[in-house]
C-alpha cells in the first residue's frame, strides 16, 4: 500500500466512529483525513481547541479568513450552526466530557490503553497543548495510526516506553491493518483488513491480540 | 441534528434525588414552565442548585411548598419568607454559598475541575469554622468542591436544533454556567430557529452543551412583570 | 431631620466618592439613593452582580422589561456603553478587582473598618448573597448607614458583635452626621454635618473618634 | 470616559521585569503591532504568558529572538524551530502546561481565585513530578495556581470608548480570558466605535476590564494569511 492509500485507509475505517449529531475532535496528521470519507447527509461538528466547534473542510484557494483558522493553523470553513468561544469554554467543552468522540495519533499505544504521542525524550519536545486534556477526556478516544513505525517496530506495544499523554485513555485503535480495541484482559482483536492474514498482524504488533469468539472482522 | 423535544420527553430525564441545577436570578432566566413541568410529574427528594428560591409562591418556591425538595444549594433567600420559614422550622435543607463561589463551583463542575482555592469568607466566623481550608503559597484559603448536577434546567430567548443558545439581556445570569455543569441539559426556549440562522459569534452557549430543547407555546403570568417591583 | 432627608444626606455625600468612568456597586438601601445625586455630565458604570454592567436609573412605569432587572429585582434602565455578562464573569469583576468602588449599608462596622450587615443569629438569615465578595474585593469600599440603629444605639462600634460580612474591608464610613475612616491607629473623623457638634457626633458614636491634625471638615 | 491612547501611552506602562499576558493563538488574536512596539522599546527580562511562541521571526518570537523574553508560560512550540532550539540552548527558560490547564490558570487569577483542582496529567509522568498534588474527596488530583499578569496585551476587532471589546471568529481564543488576568489590560483594535454603538448582549469582553485601547491605522503583513498554511 501507498502512503497515501494506507492513511485513506485508516481514514475510511475511522469515519465508521462517527455519527449524526456528534461533537468531534480531530488531532493532526491521519485524523485530518476523516471527515471527507463522511457522507454529507451526516451532520457532525467539529471542535478545534482554539475555540471553533462546526469547523468544515479547509478553505478552497483564496477564500481564507485571517480569523479563520483550525487548532493546527490551517484556515477552515464553518458549517451551518457554528459558534465562537474562548479558550477557557473550549477546553470546558472537553474536560466536562462533550467530545463525543475524539481521534489523535500515536507514538505508542498499549494493549491496555494507554498513549503516548506528544514527546520523544531529547529528540521532539514541543510542549502538550491540548493533547492530554483531549486523551484523558474525551468520551470515546479512536487512535489512528500506521501499525508500524518507519524502522518496522511495533506501535503498538504491551508497555509505552516513551511518557504518557494518558493512562487507560485509548477506546478503539484503527491502524491500516488491524481495529483494536483496549480491554482489561488485553488487546481484542476486532476487524483485519481485507487481504491480510491474522498471523501477519501477530507478527507486527508488539503485544499479545486476543481473539472474539466469533473471530474478528473484516474491513 | 434536531434536539427539540415536547416538555414531557425532556423531563422524563429527572429522577427522585436528582441533584437539578435550574438557572435565573429572580425572574429573568428562571424556567418556569420547566419548574410547573416538574411540579406537576411530582419527582421528589430533589437537591435544587439556584441563586435564590424564586419569590413565594413563585419557580422554584413551588416545588419547595410542595415538599419535592430536600435541599437547597443557594446565595439569598431574602425575597422568599415562605421558604425562610421552611427553612427555619426544618423542612426544607438550605447550604448557603456566597453568589460568586457558588457560580464558580458550579462553572468548575462544567470545566472538568475538582475544586478551587479562595479566600472569600476566609475571615469570617461562619465560613471559616465550616470549610476544609488549606495552606497554599504562604496563606490558608477555602478549598471548595466542584458542584456538578444530574440534570440543568434553562430558559434562553432562542436556540437552533443543535442546541446553540441566545440569552435576552440580565437573563443570561446563571444559565451559561450551569448549562456547562451537568449530564442532562434542558432548555425551554422562546423561539426556535434554522440550524445555520444564529451568528457563531453572538452564541452564548455553544450546542454541544445542550441535550434537549423545548420549544415554549405561551409565556405563563409568571414571565412577565412583577407588581410589586415596579417603583 | 426627617428619614427621608437623611438618607439624602448621606446619598449626596456618597456622590463625592464617584468619579469620571469608575465602575460602581449600590448595595441595597441608601445605597440605591446616590446616583442621583451626581450630575448628568459624569460618565460611570453601575455594576450590578447578575451581570449587568452600565445600569442606569429606576424604569419609568409601563417602561419595564421584564429580562432587565437589577440584583435587587428592580426593573432599570441600561446607559449606553453597557454589557451583559453571566454570573460567573460578573463575579470575575468583583473578585478581580475591577469595582473600583462600592457602597454597603451596615448592621455594624467597626473603627478597625470591619463590617457586619447579612445576619442577625436567630432573627435574619437569608443568604449571604454577593456581599461579601463585594466587601472584601470592591479597591475602595464606603458604608453608607444612619448612625445610630432605631433604639439609638451606636452603629459604629470598637468590635462587631454580628458575624462578620468582611474583617478591615472598611475604607469609608458615611453617616448622616459624620464622614470617617478606619485607619490602624483608629476611626478618623474627616468631616461633621452643617450645624452638628463634635460632641455629639463622640457620644453617638460607639468607638474613640481621632481627629486630623486641620480637624474636621463640614459637609 | 475615553480609554483609546497611542500605541506608546499605552505601552509606557510595561517595566523590566514584568509578567506580560499575550493574546492570540497562531495569527488571529495576536497583537502583532503592540508586540512590535515592545520590540522597539526594548523592555526586557519579560516573563511571557501566550499559547504558543507564534512561528518562527513573527509576534512573540522577534521578542524571544532579541534576548528580551527571561521566560515563557505556554503549552506548544511546534512550529516555531527557533524558539525551541533557543530552549535547548538554555538562551530562553519555557514552562509548559496542558493548553485548557494555562487557560484555567489565568482564568484563575482573573477570577480572583487562588488556584485550582485538576486530574489532567494526574498518571502522566511529567506533569504528576513536578506539581503540587493533594488527596481531596477521596482522589489525588493536582493543585495548580492562578496565574496573574502585570500587563495583558490583547488583539480584538472593535472597542468602544469605555473598552467594551468584541473579537472576530477564532481571534477570541485566549484574549477574554487574558483580559480578566492582569494589572494593566491593554487592546489593540481594528476599529473604534462610539460608546453606545455595540449591542450589550454582543459584548465579548466587558469595558470595567479594559484599562486602555489603541486603534491601529493599517494591519501589517503580519496579520495577513500565511501562504504555507494554504493547502
Amino acid at each position: 500500500m501507498s502512503t497515501t492509500s494506507y492513511k485513506d485507509k485508516i481514514a475510511a475505517r475511522a469515519a465508521q466512529e462517527i455519527s449524526e449529531g456528534k461533537v468531534v475532535n480531530f488531532g493532526i496528521g491521519i485524523p485530518t483525513l476523516i471527515a471527507k470519507f463522511l457522507p454529507p447527509e451526516v451532520q457532525f461538528f467539529v471542535h478545534a481547541e482554539n475555540g471553533v466547534l462546526g469547523m468544515g473542510g479547509r478553505c478552497r484557494r483564496g477564500e481564507e479568513d485571517r480569523n479563520l483558522i483550525d487548532a493546527g493553523g490551517a484556515y477552515v470553513e464553518l458549517v451551518p450552526g457554528a459558534s465562537f468561544a474562548d479558550s477557557s469554554v473550549s477546553f470546558a467543552m472537553i474536560r466536562g466530557g462533550r467530545l463525543d468522540v475524539a481521534f489523535l495519533g500515536a507514538l505508542e499505544v498499549s494493549g491496555k490503553g494507554d498513549l503516548a504521542n506528544w514527546i520523544i525524550p531529547g529528540k521532539y519536545a514541543p510542549g502538550i497543548g491540548g493533547a492530554m486534556e483531549v486523551a484523558q477526556k474525551a468520551r470515546r478516544l479512536v487512535v489512528v495510526t500506521n501499525h508500524n513505525d518507519r524502522a518496522d517496530n511495533p506501535k503498538i506495544v504491551e508497555e509505552c516506553t516513551l511518557p504518557l499523554t494518558g493512562k487507560s485513555c485509548v477506546d478503539l485503535i484503527i491502524t491500516e491493518i488491524a481495529v483494536m480495541q483496549p480491554t482489561r484482559r488485553g488487546l481484542l482483536l476486532l476487524e483485519i483488513a481485507e487481504g491480510v492474514e491474522l498471523e501477519e498482524v501477530r507478527q507486527r504488533t508488539g503485544t499479545e491480540l486476543l481473539l472474539p469468539p466469533e473471530g474478528p472482522g473484516r474491513f | 441534528m434536531n434536539k427539540v423535544c415536547s416538555l414531557e420527553e425532556a423531563l422524563s430525564r429527572v429522577n427522585p434525588g436528582d441533584t437539578v441545577m435550574v438557572g435565573g436570578f429572580g425572574v429573568p432566566g428562571t424556567p418556569f414552565t420547566l419548574l410547573d413541568g416538574l411540579l406537576k410529574g411530582g419527582v421528589n427528594e430533589l437537591t435544587v442548585v439556584k441563586n435564590e428560591a424564586n419569590e413565594d409562591h413563585m419557580g422554584i418556591s413551588k416545588l419547595v411548598e410542595a415538599g419535592l425538595v430536600r435541599k437547597m444549594i443557594t446565595t439569598h433567600l431574602g425575597l422568599n419568607k415562605t421558604v425562610i420559614g421552611m427553612m427555619n422550622r426544618g423542612e426544607v435543607e438550605v447550604e448557603f454559598y456566597p453568589q460568586g463561589i457558588l457560580a464558580e463551583k458550579i462553572r468548575a463542575g462544567g470545566a472538568g475541575l475538582f475544586g478551587l482555592l479562595t479566600d472569600i469568607g476566609m475571615d469570617t466566623e461562619l465560613l471559616s469554622s465550616t470549610k476544609q481550608t488549606m495552606w497554599f503559597e504562604g496563606r490558608e484559603l477555602i478549598v471548595e468542591s466542584a458542584l456538578k448536577g444530574d440534570v440543568a434546567l434553562l430558559h434562553a430567548a432562542k436556540a437552533d436544533r443543535f442546541g446553540n443558545l441566545v440569552y435576552a439581556k440580565s437573563a443570561m445570569n446563571f444559565n451559561p454556567v450551569m448549562a456547562t455543569a451537568a449530564t442532562t441539559v434542558i432548555a425551554e426556549v422562546e423561539e426556535v430557529v434554522e440550524i445555520g440562522d444564529l451568528d457563531p459569534e453572538h452564541v452564548h452557549t455553544p450546542g454541544a452543551f445542550v441535550d434537549h430543547v423545548v420549544l415554549l407555546e405561551e409565556l405563563s403570568e409568571e414571565y412577565g412583570i412583577l407588581e410589586h417591583h415596579i417603583i
